[in-house]
């Protein structure tokens, strides 16, 4: 693409940068304690919690290990542990 | 930090207590986040910091706005962030042009689709930061206002210019260290109260003002539908914490801003055709100094000038809610 | 009647408007011909009465489009910008501070490759301050990445209107014009112009298709963020454009010359064959020039420059090359280099060829100082002097001793 | 090439004179430019106006230092500026005063020609704007531009009402002038 005007036709390509690696401390979520608030999915400043009927997890590739979700959550159900690197 | 303490009985809760129902504190909150969508209209791989107030921001009001929006931006942090040539976050049609114009921007935008007979059902929402909304683009954004143009503007306030290291804007709170108010021997940091730019919107007989908080995802995210679908000018000004600016830890983002609205130093409301109307009465009154102590950038602050800023919360507090104390 | 038809009129076919008008409702008229979709503007001396034409031209149904009044030319220029990215056709128009108000944003409008029209009325810039006459303000916008066209009738301020958007939208090109024209010496001057038929002005320039437009249907970015990684090619291709401009610039003259049989080239050679004595100048006062040239018994030649950005080079030095003295005069100043910016130019782009002729910078005009037919001879009676003897390189010409 | 220079005070139509008589000229198969003396100047201040008429487009773009005519609407100008400044001396000046023409001090050896133009203005429009009187006597007095002409172009540059009211006056002048209908 040859670069003018600073235009952008591939939205979202931000995906194109993995954000993970930014990641000192990763959030671990415990499913028995969840009581699907929807807290931690609404909250994410980056799209990193994966919310799926009722079941949540997180997506690793982009999660930059800020913590609010773990924060946030009203059971303490996820934790934020050290990232193995 | 465990909210919840008897799980059971947060579950069966079904108490439309007005109070809690935009908190997550509440049972009511965790129903209305499921009708949220799931649509992503900001994409991950921002350059944003961990915890970052401003993406939360703009997140949530394309959720509310939908993917049927054309957005303009200011120069400023979520600029930078969003739009790494060759890349973009922004999955619906979004432009950048200047520091001080965002609204100006939109209104050529606005103007353009009526003019190209594509304004049905599209919203176009002007972006921008606190400097670039009460500061640099105060005068483009009364401009934008006062025409009347079709548009919502929505300006994230971290309350101090963030993308260029923490330098004092005219939305940064009295009392608050910046580069450029620090606290030194003869100084305890910004002299000047936060200039309220909601009343000068309101001022501007703009028909939808509001004020909101990321920490209040369902009551900004109804907010920010309601300025959309007004046929006119629409105003938000929603407060967003910046984890560096603030001097608080990525995870505390969220709760500082709650703790914003909880102690007074935040007042959630809307002004819907001139008639004001608070959206969120806290509980439970939280000491202002709480607030404070969470923020390095208040930690300076002696007892006395942290009263002094209570009395201020008090009053107005007062003023809003009609109750003087309630802790 | 005198004024020459493109047509004859004969077998129903269109004839022209003739009629007598200002250079601002020229202006405007072109602005119609062309069914710009959104105006934002603000007004200012001697631009005035360009706006208050449009609205004119809008509130009588002439011209269907969307005017914002913005509350100054900076958001006039930035909402020519977010209306242009969503696919409009757009014009402004300014002059002088309000041009200096822009100055970020022109960059801006060019670097996103928009193609928006402006016409900017010359006027000179404070302090002192000052509503007249000169070109200091559109000079000093001469980086901004703009096309810029210098008129010198107001015929041509419309004509050249008229061309700008054909040059703009050109999918090769994608640059924004300027189409400066002299304050008040043809912004308040009327005298008898053509106005072409609508249809034949449809013809001539189709409807605007943008190559890039804000489109929930088809989302994307403008005005991304480029690091250090990114932005010099977004310069070069800026650069690039520019010279393809030439050719397009040429090529719409032409084109606008076989629609109406007026053209008016990169340049304008005056008189130039032979004459020893040659005089630079852009914008109305090449008129005067003319008339003086033609009341003369010696010869003596003007190189109008119509296009100055991109600037000319090749035909400023094949229209010197025979000249012994060339005088350029120009209406700003370019302080602190003591001379002014097109004599600067033209000396640069004589660097690296072999003629030599002596240069002399001629500063007038400035603040509407008036430039007469004597202030014309008497420029040409020092350069004629230049011929001889070696003299001062710029002089000020109608300078109050 | 005829240059024409119209003195008058702000609010007086000078530039609307010198506007109606280029429109005029070109009404009459000529070439013709008018232009104000660019100025700030305000209600009552003097003002100068300028026209050219020729069979040539017209290219030069500069004041006019040596005019052909003058045309001065008050002839209280004649105490605060040099009116008749290079004036040719085969040119003409036309006055709006009730004075004859020796009665005046003009300092030029052009003709001078004197008309009361506010009495027709004041008779005809009913407020003394003359301009479209002046036109009137300066059409009857020099020949550069038919009544005709000079009345379409004042039905071009005014609303009907005021057309109609200042063709009269046009014409009044035009005869009073000397010119016959």
């Amino acid at each position: 693409m040859r670069p003018i005007g600073g235009h952008v036709k591939d939205i979202g390509s931000t995906k194109n940068l993995k954000t993970g690696g930014w990641r000192t401390f990763k959030p671990v979520i415990d499913m028995e304690k969840c009581i699907d608030c929807g807290s931690c999915w609404i909250f994410c400043p980056d799209m990193s919690v994966i919310r799926k009927d009722g079941e949540y997890s997180f997506n690793y590739d982009y999660c930059k290990g800020c913590g609010i979700c773990a924060n946030e959550c009203p059971t303490e159900a996820i934790k934020m542990v050290l990232e193995e690197k | 930090m465990k909210i919840v303490e008897d799980i059971p009985a947060y579950v069966k809760c079904r108490h439309v207590c007005r109070a809690n129902l935009y908190s997550n504190r509440c049972w009511k909150f965790s129903q209305n986040i499921k009708e949220v969508s799931e649509e992503e209209l900001f994409s991950y791989g921002h350059r944003a910091c961990a915890g970052c107030g401003g993406t939360i921001a703009l997140r949530l009001a394309l959720k509310a706005s939908g993917a049927n929006t054309v957005a303009s931006q200011c120069t400023g942090c979520m600029e930078v962030v969003s739009s790494p040539y060759p890349q973009t976050a922004w999955k619906i049609p979004w432009i950048h042009v200047a520091f001080e114009n965002s609204a100006a921007v939109a209104s050529g935008i606005e103007a353009a689709l009526k003019a190209l007979g594509k304004k049905e059902g599209v919203n176009v929402i002007a972006f921008g930061g606190d400097g670039g909304t009460v500061d640099i683009g105060f005068q483009a954004l009364s401009g934008a206002m006062e025409r009347g143009h079709n548009m919502t503007y929505i300006c994230y306030d971290n309350e101090a210019y963030m993308n260029t290291g923490i330098q004092r804007s005219g939305s940064t709170p009295f009392g608050a260290v910046t580069t450029t108010s620090p606290a030194g021997k003869v100084s305890f940091g910004n002299k000047r109260p936060k200039k309220d730019m909601p009343s000068i919107m309101v001022a501007h007989g703009v028909d939808y003002v509001a004020t909101a908080s990321v920490a209040f995802p369902l009551d900004y995210m109804e907010k920010v539908k309601k300025a959309v679908a007004i046929d006119g000018p629409a105003y938000i000004h929603v407060l967003a914490p910046c984890t560096p600016g603030w001097g608080i830890p990525s995870e505390k983002s969220i709760e500082v801003a709650r703790l914003a609205v909880d102690c007074g130093m935040w007042l959630l409301y809307e002004v819907e055709k001139g008639e004001m109307r608070v959206t969120y009465t806290p509980t439970v009154k939280k000491p202002v100094r709480d607030y404070l102590k969470m923020q390095k950038r208040f930690r300076h602050l002696s007892d006395e000038l942290i009263n002094k800023i209570q009395a201020e919360v008090d009053e107005r507090w007062e003023k809003t809610f009609g109750i003087r104390k309630i802790f | 009647m005198p004024y020459r038809g493109y047509k004859n009129g004969i077998g129903g076919e269109v004839m022209p408007v003739r009629d007598v008008l200002h250079g601002s409702r020229c202006v405007a008229e072109a602005a119609r011909l062309c069914d710009v979709q959104v105006i934002a503007a603000y007004p200012i001396t001697p631009q005035t009465h360009i706006v208050e034409d449009l609205a004119e031209l809008i509130a009588n149904g002439e011209l269907n489009a969307e005017y914002i009044m913005v509350e100054s030319e900076h958001s006039a220029m930035s909402a020519c910008i977010g209306a242009s990215a969503t696919g409009a056709r757009v014009f402004t128009a300014t002059s002088s501070q309000g041009l200096a108000l822009m100055h970020e944003v022109l960059f801006i409008a060019s670097g996103m490759r928009l193609p928006i029209v402006m016409a900017n009325a010359n006027r000179a810039l404070s302090a002192p301050i000052n509503i007249w006459n000169d070109q200091q303000d559109s000079i000093s916008e001469r980086d901004t990445g703009w096309i810029q066209l210098y008129v010198e009738t107001n015929q041509e301020a419309l004509d050249t209107t008229v061309q700008a958007y054909k040059i703009a939208e050109d999918k090769n090109i994608l640059l924004p014009v300027m189409v400066n024209l002299d304050g008040f010496v043809l912004t308040h001057t009327i005298e008898p112009v053509e106005i072409p038929d609508k249809e034949e002005v449809e013809k001539f320039l189709p409807p605007y298709e943008p190559q890039v437009y804000l489109d929930p249907s088809d989302p994307m970015t403008q005005g991304a963020f480029a690091d250090p990684e990114t932005y010099m090619e977004f310069r070069i291709e800026q650069e690039k454009a520019m010279k393809r401009a030439f050719e397009v610039i040429r090529r719409v003259d032409e084109e606008f010359g076989e629609l109406t049989g007026r053209s008016y080239g990169i340049v304008e050679e005056y008189n130039t064959d032979d004459a020893e004595v040659l005089l630079v100048t852009m914008g109305s006062v090449a008129g005067t020039i003319k008339e003086v040239i033609d009341s003369l018994d010696e010869k003596v030649g003007l190189l109008k420059i119509r296009v100055f950005r991109p600037f000319p080079k090749e035909e400023v030095l094949k229209a010197l090359k025979d000249a012994k003295v060339v005088g350029v005069l120009e209406k700003d100043i370019v302080i602190g280099l003591g001379e002014g910016a097109l004599f600067s130019e033209i000396k640069a782009s004589l660097y690296p060829s072999s003629y030599r002729p002596k240069l002399l910078g001629f500063v007038g005009g400035l603040g509407g100082r008036d430039i007469s037919m004597d202030n014309v001879r008497e420029i040409i009676s020092i350069c004629k002097k230049a011929i001889k003897e070696d003299i001062d390189e710029v002089h000020w010409i109608g300078l109050k001793e | 090439m005829k240059e024409i220079r119209f003195h008058g005070r702000g609010g007086q139509g000078a530039v609307t004179a010198a506007e109606i008589l280029a429109i005029a000229a070109f009404y009459d198969g000529k070439y013709s430019q008018a232009f104000p003396f660019f100025g700030v100047e305000r209600r009552g201040a003097p003002v100068t106006a300028f026209a050219r008429i020729d069979d040539h487009f017209i290219r030069r773009r500069n004041q006019i230092y040596k005019p052909d005519y003058i045309v001065v609407q008050d002839p209280t100008l004649l105490e605060v500026i040099n009116v008749a400044e290079g004036l040719s001396n085969n040119g003409k000046a036309i006055v709006n005063t009730e004075k004859k023409p020796g009665e005046i001090n003009l300092n030029t050896s052009a003709e001078v020609y004197t008309i009361n133009a506010t009495k027709i203005a004041l008779d005809v429009l009913g407020v003394p704007i003359v301009n479209t009187a002046m036109l009137g006597a300066f059409a009857a007095i020099t020949g550069e531009v038919t009544l005709d002409s000079l009345k379409r172009a004042v039905v071009k540059r005014f609303p009907e009402k005021l057309a109609t009211k200042n063709s009269k006056a046009v014409e009044v002048a035009y005869e009073v002038a000397g010119g016959s209908v």
